[in-house]
């Protein structure tokens, strides 16, 4: 036992010499390094076409790009987000799984003078800790659709909420908006469930199951494309119509391509956008970060909605993911 | 040593038995400590080597080790004691975050402060750990579906209680769990400049008393050497005058103790709870444990091999980080690989000692 | 069977209640059933089935009975498979929700290729049911090689790939998420024009493939065998190494199935997140169906009795509005009562309770007097 | 003046299907060696579990010295701190654990261990009964002789009144023999009353004052060692049978000289088990019996036949052919069947009904894919039931209900389905009641009649007399003896079981 504790020490003292030698290598090219802590990688076709904007603005505008992922562990974020301040990356940006318990994060990134920007869910840091921020307010995406659905006039209002990841702010914002908006107009809330992940799957079961037990409702608030599409594919089976000239209005939220393609052809009646492209607005506030350039905290990105009426294919045409 | 020879055919071989008796000296549990150990050392200083400039050159990195993994460190230490008995618990990861929900509800609207709130935590944890242990131990029901169930409520609860996500809004708290031990005269400079010193959390000093505190109890008291006793063979220890249901029942309690207290410590790192809060810990703490050269066939394992086991799979997540991939599969995929190496070796090791005493 | 039946015991009527009471699948059914009568009296409507029509005017069937019977049918092809390796290796896969989204984006991949959407299939469904069938067996093959040939427990060895196996079909999926045509969904929706589910056939023709394998095979009797005393079957002639390995790439087979059928429900696969938590479902409907989690005898009926408890279960909680996450606390206390009922410890405290109360009315002889020592 | 410190009267204690012990009395004195013998199924280690409190017994009482209420003995912490230790035949012992953490481990000790302490009067306890092991060695390092000589340290060092030790000295050498009977010996000038169980005559001989023998779960008497001769003591151990059995007799000799009729012929096999390598032939018709003490090799021997153990040399011919057995699939498909001698580990499958049980060897060897439909199965089952006499509620019951004789006649009509050239009979009447035993003889000539070559084992020489038309007799691992015809006595093979010889390591 002796042994083996002056031998870990031996080594112990062996690597931490190794430690300072490694330490004077360090290069420094000039180049800027962003540290990207991603949630899942491709939790839905959002994250993805995000994923890829980051890597491609960033590799456009000649940064260096660190992206991890956290394997939808909250945890193992946070662990990775400190070993990217200890590899010293320029800028650090957080796409958090969860919004809370970022505290100690942002104030090691602080002191260690690394700016740290939020991209896509807010996080609840107080002012100080974060340099800037590119985040969907998901609430007000929520709130475009009440006011869409108030705008329909509709006699009675029987609304399914297909919730997404349970605890993710844009799960929260959203379906906010909607509880806030049923109570205040008198809508009734027949079902609303946040189905683990942001699948088709089970959004299409839990539909199913509603047809099923006889519910009537006549709007579906899918929190995500992917579940919009599971929805449709359950009242498909069971010959409800929908969309445009249907019995039952679809909203859809993210808006992606193939999404405003189910808009154009009427399936949905309303996508509203959630920006994934958050790339260029990073590199963007980046560079003006670099010059020394006064940029504005708090910046909410703008969305558009798309809706069955009003879409063209010219809208579609231009969407590039 | 000649005197010893069982029968006189394998006379010729008693040389190599010598050595092999020699080589023997080592316990089971002090030679896959040793690998253990060295496996750490030797992956820690290959990424100071090669990934030096990613940060691990730095001391605060090592440090950090800690600070991310107190509460896995503690977790995983009951897991050991369990495995070492030959049972197992699943449940770790639900009753955390429960805990970790139930404490801030506490924390934010019953005007629980730091104290009430541990106390809190501590009963959580040792209330799942009784109910396992009565049922597996008293009941004979098979370990894993009880802490299944143990899982399922622990997770099932977090939602009863609190769908969203929360954070502690408690000064109190707060300015506790933010507090840092400063390393004197350590600390590294970073390339702007700035001389950061080192800070460790006060969890890992908990973390690490009771790492110490349970290796004194496994090794140095009767209870201890019981778990290690029922794990080796209960029908032996029944037969050497061990309880064995109650010592199967201690253990099960003792790994809610550790897992309430685990459990706070996460709170206290992290601050915030929620339905998904420390998914897959067990796992974690699992594969913790079996890295650091614990039996789950139970008898065989030690707690300052926990240790480095947790510090190994953290040690690696860091290091897939640093590598970074534009692809994303492959950190698990390095993982799993590292798993799947060290069950390997552990079997392979295992069979060729059984058949050496043999 | 003629001959057989003579030595039953003659107390017909009371022996026939006694022998389903005591029938191994008498806890699982009661259940089930008294799962279904709260689910009526919740929901009337609940047993009803109506024949309706989906958008392009070919009959299907509704109901609430037709979902759970079409939803199950993962979960039944899972217990299946999963039934015969805890029987034989006395543990469990908890690699298979992990293995599943493997087969299942091998599947993908091979219908859609390098696609995101394809306009039609890159390759024939069989080819594509083929292939991912064979990846579900090749991780059996694994898994079934590190617990019979490396004595590692299966709980263990499986978390190997229940660590690995969702980013190994991320990366078999070439980190796309494709979404395939319409007419892939024949098997996890309907057949156009035929109103019965799919995966409800599926389920159907895999338990008659099952039955009919456990008749016209050994399969059943070997796993058994190895399963209460391996010792003996080996000084029988039977391998149990090879028996082991055997479940476990049946196991990854059925893996194999139901990541198809689970891939063509919605078209696409996400890795990720597809079929969360089913290991444990699979684990709890094989210990529904009153099989012991510790190896040797199995009841396959059991098991798809057990499996389709829980999406009952599951169903049930989703429609009366419980969270999601608020799930497995049900789950729990079923787990718990029901283990409890059927602990060995348990029966044998009330058997001796019986025998006790039956003795003291037999005779009244007086206690013997002894030093208890403590 | 000795006293009397342990009195059993009366011991009753029976298991499904077998009465292990009936109306059993055991007395010791004070400084007394007391040997327990009898052959397997006597009922000794069902008495000592009784008394150590792993059985509870069914009827009797126990005394102790020094309490005057009979005592009910609940588990084995109640019986050390009675003063009864005991040293198991199978080691009992943690075999993850040190030496030293081994003899303290589950006694009324102090919660936190001094190591130091415990490791320096370890080491000391070690070195005065001259054991070379180390009290930091891990046991499952040690020889299986210094795992036995840990587990009596450890019970000698409890101070017990009672020392049980049973089998102790099957896996030690002379020299450690030696060694412990001094400490024996030292132990009884310090007034322990010392159970001894044993299969070696020559230590009883040497070391015992009293001998009380079991057989069949009864007390065939106690005897002080100088009244009973050796060759009594084995009479006693075997017993005498019933009277009717006489009228048996297997007469069929086998002529060497007719080759063609060599069903089994065995040269220099060896197998990892440890047996010598050894020769044997059987014909057609042949009922041959392997004779010896338990531990003699005369299992060992058919295991290797039958490709159980690894074998590691020597060759094997069936009918003229030389075969190569590997697995026991092989010997299986070249007609060798093999009922094994530890039934409740090797034999029966527990929780399978007996239809199962019995069709799974002829199952196995029919293949895979070839199950027998439900009709056939219950068929064979019927037929064997009628035709053995089982006694079972149905073919459906699972096997772990049966009692013990009726268990045995299920695992032999599995081997009669198969419809082997050779078989084996590895103590195929032991632990079962007599009537059983008497159908199975009965059996076994009637097969042997009709052209099968059978081999029996049994630890009672009157049955191997019975049905044996030769017998080869083992001792230590060799054949040392084969009687046929007039050989064929009792005495004859008493003595050669017994040995000339008075050192049983000797070959």
């Amino acid at each position: 036992m002796k042994k083996l504790v002056s031998m870990v020490l031996a080594l112990m003292l062996v690597f931490s010499l190794v430690a300072c030698d490694a330490k004077d290598k360090a290069k420094d090219d000039g180049k800027i390094t962003v540290g990207v802590v991603q949630t899942n990688a491709n939790e839905s076709d959002w994250r993805t076409a995000n994923t890829k904007s980051m890597n491609e603005a960033f590799a456009a505008a000649g940064f260096e790009t660190k992206m991890v992922f956290g394997e939808g562990d909250h945890a193992k974020q946070i662990a990775q987000a400190q070993q990217l301040i200890q590899e010293e990356v320029d800028y650090l940006v957080i796409l958090g799984l969860q919004s809370a318990g970022w505290e100690d994060v942002a104030k090691a990134a602080k002191e260690a003078g690394i700016p740290l920007i939020m991209a896509d869910r807010e996080l609840e840091l107080s002012e100080d800790l974060y340099t800037a921020m590119v985040c969907s307010d998901f609430e007000a995406e929520g709130v475009k659709a009440v006011d869409w659905l108030k705008a329909q006039n509709m006699d009675t209002v029987d609304i399914v909420v297909l919730g997404g990841d349970t605890g993710s702010s844009a799960q929260l914002g959203r379906s906010k908006a909607i509880e806030e908006g049923a109570a205040t107009n008198g809508w009734n809330i027949v079902f609303n469930q946040n189905m683990k992940g942001w699948d088709e799957t089970l959004a299409k079961q839990a539909v199913t199951d509603l047809i099923a037990s006889g519910k009537e409702f006549n709007v579906i608030y899918a929190e995500n494309d992917n579940m919009a599409r599971g929805a449709c594919d359950a009242m498909d089976a069971a010959g409800i119509t929908y969309g445009k000239d249907g019995d039952v209005k679809v909203i859809a939220f993210d808006a992606n391509k193939w999404a405003l393609e189910k808009v154009l052809a009427g399936e949905f009646n309303l996508d509203i956008e959630c920006n994934p492209l958050h790339g260029p607005r990073l590199v963007s506030l980046i560079q003006s970060l670099e010059k020394g350039e006064k940029v504005e905290k708090n910046v909410y990105v703008e969305e558009e909605m798309f809706d069955a009426e009003t879409i063209t294919q010219a809208i579609v045409d231009a969407r590039s993911y | 040593m000649s005197s010893l020879n069982e029968a006189p055919q394998i006379g010729r071989f008693d040389g190599i038995k010598n050595k092999l008796m020699r080589r023997e000296k080592l316990t089971d549990t002090v030679f896959l400590l040793t690998i253990t150990i060295s496996l750490f050392i030797t992956i820690y200083a290959l990424a100071v080597i090669f990934l030096g400039d990613k940060g691990f050159g730095k001391i605060q990195m090592f440090f950090n080790l800690f600070n991310e993994n107190a509460a896995l460190i503690v977790i995983a230490c009951g897991l050991s004691i369990v495995m070492v008995t030959g049972s197992i618990d699943i449940s770790v990861g639900g009753s955390t975050a429960l805990i970790c929900t139930a404490c801030i509800v506490c924390l934010n609207n019953y005007g629980f402060n730091f104290l009430t709130s541990l106390i809190l935590a501590l009963a959580i944890g040792l209330a799942f750990g009784l109910f396992q242990g009565i049922l597996i131990a008293y009941l004979e029901i098979q370990p894993f579906i009880v802490t299944l169930a143990g899982m399922f409520l622990g997770r099932g609860l977090v939602a009863l209680i609190e769908v969203n996500q929360i954070q502690v809004a408690n000064a109190g708290f707060e300015k506790l769990s933010a507090a840092r031990i400063e390393i004197p005269f350590l600390g590294d400079y970073n390339k702007k400049g700035i001389f950061l010193q080192s800070k460790l959390e006060y969890g890992v000093v908990v973390a690490l008393i009771i790492v110490v505190l349970i290796f004194l109890l496994l090794r140095k008291t009767s209870l201890g050497r019981s778990f290690y006793a029922v794990g080796g063979n209960p029908q032996s220890a029944l037969m050497l005058g061990i309880n064995v249901k109650r010592t199967r029942f201690l253990a099960h309690a003792l790994c809610g103790l550790l897992a309430g207290i685990g459990g706070f410590l996460y709170l206290f790192h992290t601050r915030s709870g929620s339905v998904q809060q420390a998914t897959g810990l067990e796992m974690d703490a699992i594969s913790a444990s079996i890295i650091g050269g614990t039996l789950l066939t139970g008898g065989v394992g030690n707690i300052f091999g926990t240790l480095f086991g947790v510090l190994t799979g953290g040690t690696v997540l860091l290091i897939v980080t640093a590598i970074g991939s534009q692809d994303p599969w492959w950190p698990q995929i390095t993982r799993a690989a590292m798993l799947c190496f060290f069950i390997i070796l552990q079997s392979v090791i295992c069979s060729r000692k059984r058949r050496k005493s043999e | 069977m003629a001959t057989h039946d003579k030595t039953i015991n003659h107390d017909r009527s009371r022996s026939i209640i006694l022998s389903i009471v005591k029938h191994n699948i008498f806890i699982p059914c009661a259940f089930l059933t008294m799962l279904l009568l709260v689910n009526i009296f919740i929901n009337p409507g609940f047993l009803k089935i109506s024949m309706g029509a989906d958008s392009n005017g070919h009959p299907v069937l509704i109901g609430n009975l037709i979902n759970i019977l079409s939803n199950a049918t993962e979960l039944v092809i899972l217990a299946i498979g999963m039934t015969l390796v805890t029987a034989s290796s006395k543990g469990q896969d908890i690699s298979v929700g992990a293995t599943l989204a493997i087969s299942g984006g091998v599947v993908m991949r091979v219908l859609c290729g390098n696609e995101t959407q394809p306009d039609s299939l890159h390759a024939p469904i069989i080819v594509a049911l083929i292939l991912g069938c064979l990846a579900g067996m090749a991780c059996g093959a694994f898994n079934g090689i590190l617990v019979s040939r490396f004595k590692i427990q299966p709980m263990i060895a499986t978390l190997i790939l229940f660590t690995a196996g969702r980013s190994i079909a991320s990366m078999a999926m070439g980190g796309l998420k494709p979404k395939a045509v319409s007419s892939f969904g024949y098997y996890g929706n309907f057949i156009p024009g035929f109103p019965i589910p799919t995966p409800i056939l599926i389920t159907i023709g895999i338990v008659i493939v099952t039955m009919l394998t456990l008749k016209l095979t050994n399969l059943g009797l070997y796993t058994r065998a190895v399963g209460v005393n391996a010792k003996a079957s080996s000084l029988n002639g039977l391998n149990p190494t090879m028996i082991k390995f055997l479940t476990f790439v049946v196991l990854g087979f059925c893996v194999g199935i139901a990541g198809f059928v689970q891939s063509s429900r919605v078209q696409t696969v996400n890795p990720y997140t597809i079929v969360p938590g089913i290991e444990m479902d699979v684990i709890l409907a094989v210990a529904l169906g009153g099989n012991s989690l510790g190896g040797g005898k199995f009841n396959m009926t059991g098991s798809i009795i057990g499996a389709y408890t829980i999406q009952t279960l599951t169903s049930m909680l989703m429609t009366l509005n419980v969270n999601t996450n608020a799930v497995p606390v049900f789950k729990a206390a079923i787990i718990v009562v029901l283990v409890v009922i059927q602990s060995s410890v348990v029966k044998a405290f009330f058997n001796k309770k019986m025998g006790e109360l039956k003795s003291r009315k037999n005779s009244g002889k007086g206690n013997d007097t002894y030093v208890v020592v403590e | 003046m000795q006293d009397e410190i342990l009195k059993m009267r009366g011991i009753n204690k029976s298991f499904p299907g077998v009465r292990a012990l009936q109306n059993v009395d055991f007395t010791l004195f004070e400084g007394e060696i007391h040997a327990l013998m009898g052959e397997n199924g006597a009922g000794k280690s069902t008495l000592i579990k009784v008394l150590t409190g792993v059985y509870a017994k069914e009827g009797g009482e126990i005394r102790l010295r020094g309490l005057d209420k009979p005592v009910t003995i609940k588990s084995p912490q109640e019986a050390q701190k009675l003063g009864i230790s005991t040293v198991y035949q199978e080691i009992t012992l943690c075999p993850n654990l040190t030496v030293a953490e081994n003899m303290f481990i589950g006694r009324a000790e102090e919660v936190i261990v001094n190591w130091k302490k415990r490791i320096d009067k370890t080491n000391a306890i070690l070195a005065s009964l001259g054991i070379s092991a180390k009290a930091t060695q891990q046991l499952s390092s040690c020889s299986i002789a210094v795992q036995q000589m840990v587990a009596i340290a450890r019970a000698v060092d409890m101070e017990c009144k009672v020392l049980i030790l049973d089998e102790p000295t099957s896996s030690l050498d002379d020299q450690e023999v030696a060694k412990l009977f001094s400490l024996m010996r030292d132990l009884k000038n310090r007034g322990v009353g010392i159970i001894f169980v044993t299969h070696f005559l020559e230590q009883v001989y040497e070391v015992c004052d009293k001998i009380t023998v079991l057989r069949n779960g009864e007390l065939i008497g106690e005897y002080l060692i100088k009244d009973l001769p050796r060759v009594a003591l084995v009479s006693k151990m075997l017993g005498k049978e019933l009277g009717d059995l006489s009228a048996l007799q297997n007469e069929t000799a086998c002529d060497i000289s007719r080759q063609k009729d060599i069903v089994v012929e065995v040269k220099g096999l060896s197998g990892d088990s440890g047996i010598r390598p050894f020769d044997f032939k059987t014909c057609k018709g042949e009922v041959t019996g392997f004779a010896g003490l338990l531990g003699s090799g005369r299992s060992e021997c058919v295991r290797a036949i039958f490709g159980a153990d690894h074998v590691t040399g020597g060759e094997i011919k069936i009918k003229g052919k030389p075969v190569h057995i590997t697995s026991p699939l092989k010997a299986m498909k070249n007609g060798i069947g093999y009922l094994s001698e530890d039934r409740k580990s090797d034999g029966i499958i527990g929780d399978l009904s007996v239809r199962e049980n019995m069709i799974l060897a002829l199952q196995v060897m029919r293949g895979f894919f070839k199950p027998f439909s439900k009709a056939q199965a219950y068929a064979f089952a019927d037929e064997y039931i009628k035709l053995l006499g089982i006694k079972t509620a149905s073919a459906d019951t699972p096997i772990s209900s049966l009692s013990g004789g009726n268990q045995q006649k299920v695992i032999l009509a599995r081997w009669l389905l198969t419809h082997p050239d050779y078989l084996i009979l590895d103590e195929p009447t032991r632990g079962i009641d007599i009537g059983t035993k008497v159908d199975i003889q009965k059996l076994v000539l009637k097969l042997a009649d009709e052209g099968m070559s059978i081999t029996f084992i049994s630890s009672e020489i009157e049955e191997m007399l019975r049905t044996c038309s030769r017998l080869i007799v083992m001792r230590d691992l060799n054949i040392v003896g084969e009687l046929k015809g007039e050989d064929m006595t009792q005495d004859r093979i008493m003595h050669t079981i017994a040995g000339g010889a008075t050192n049983h390591g000797d070959s």
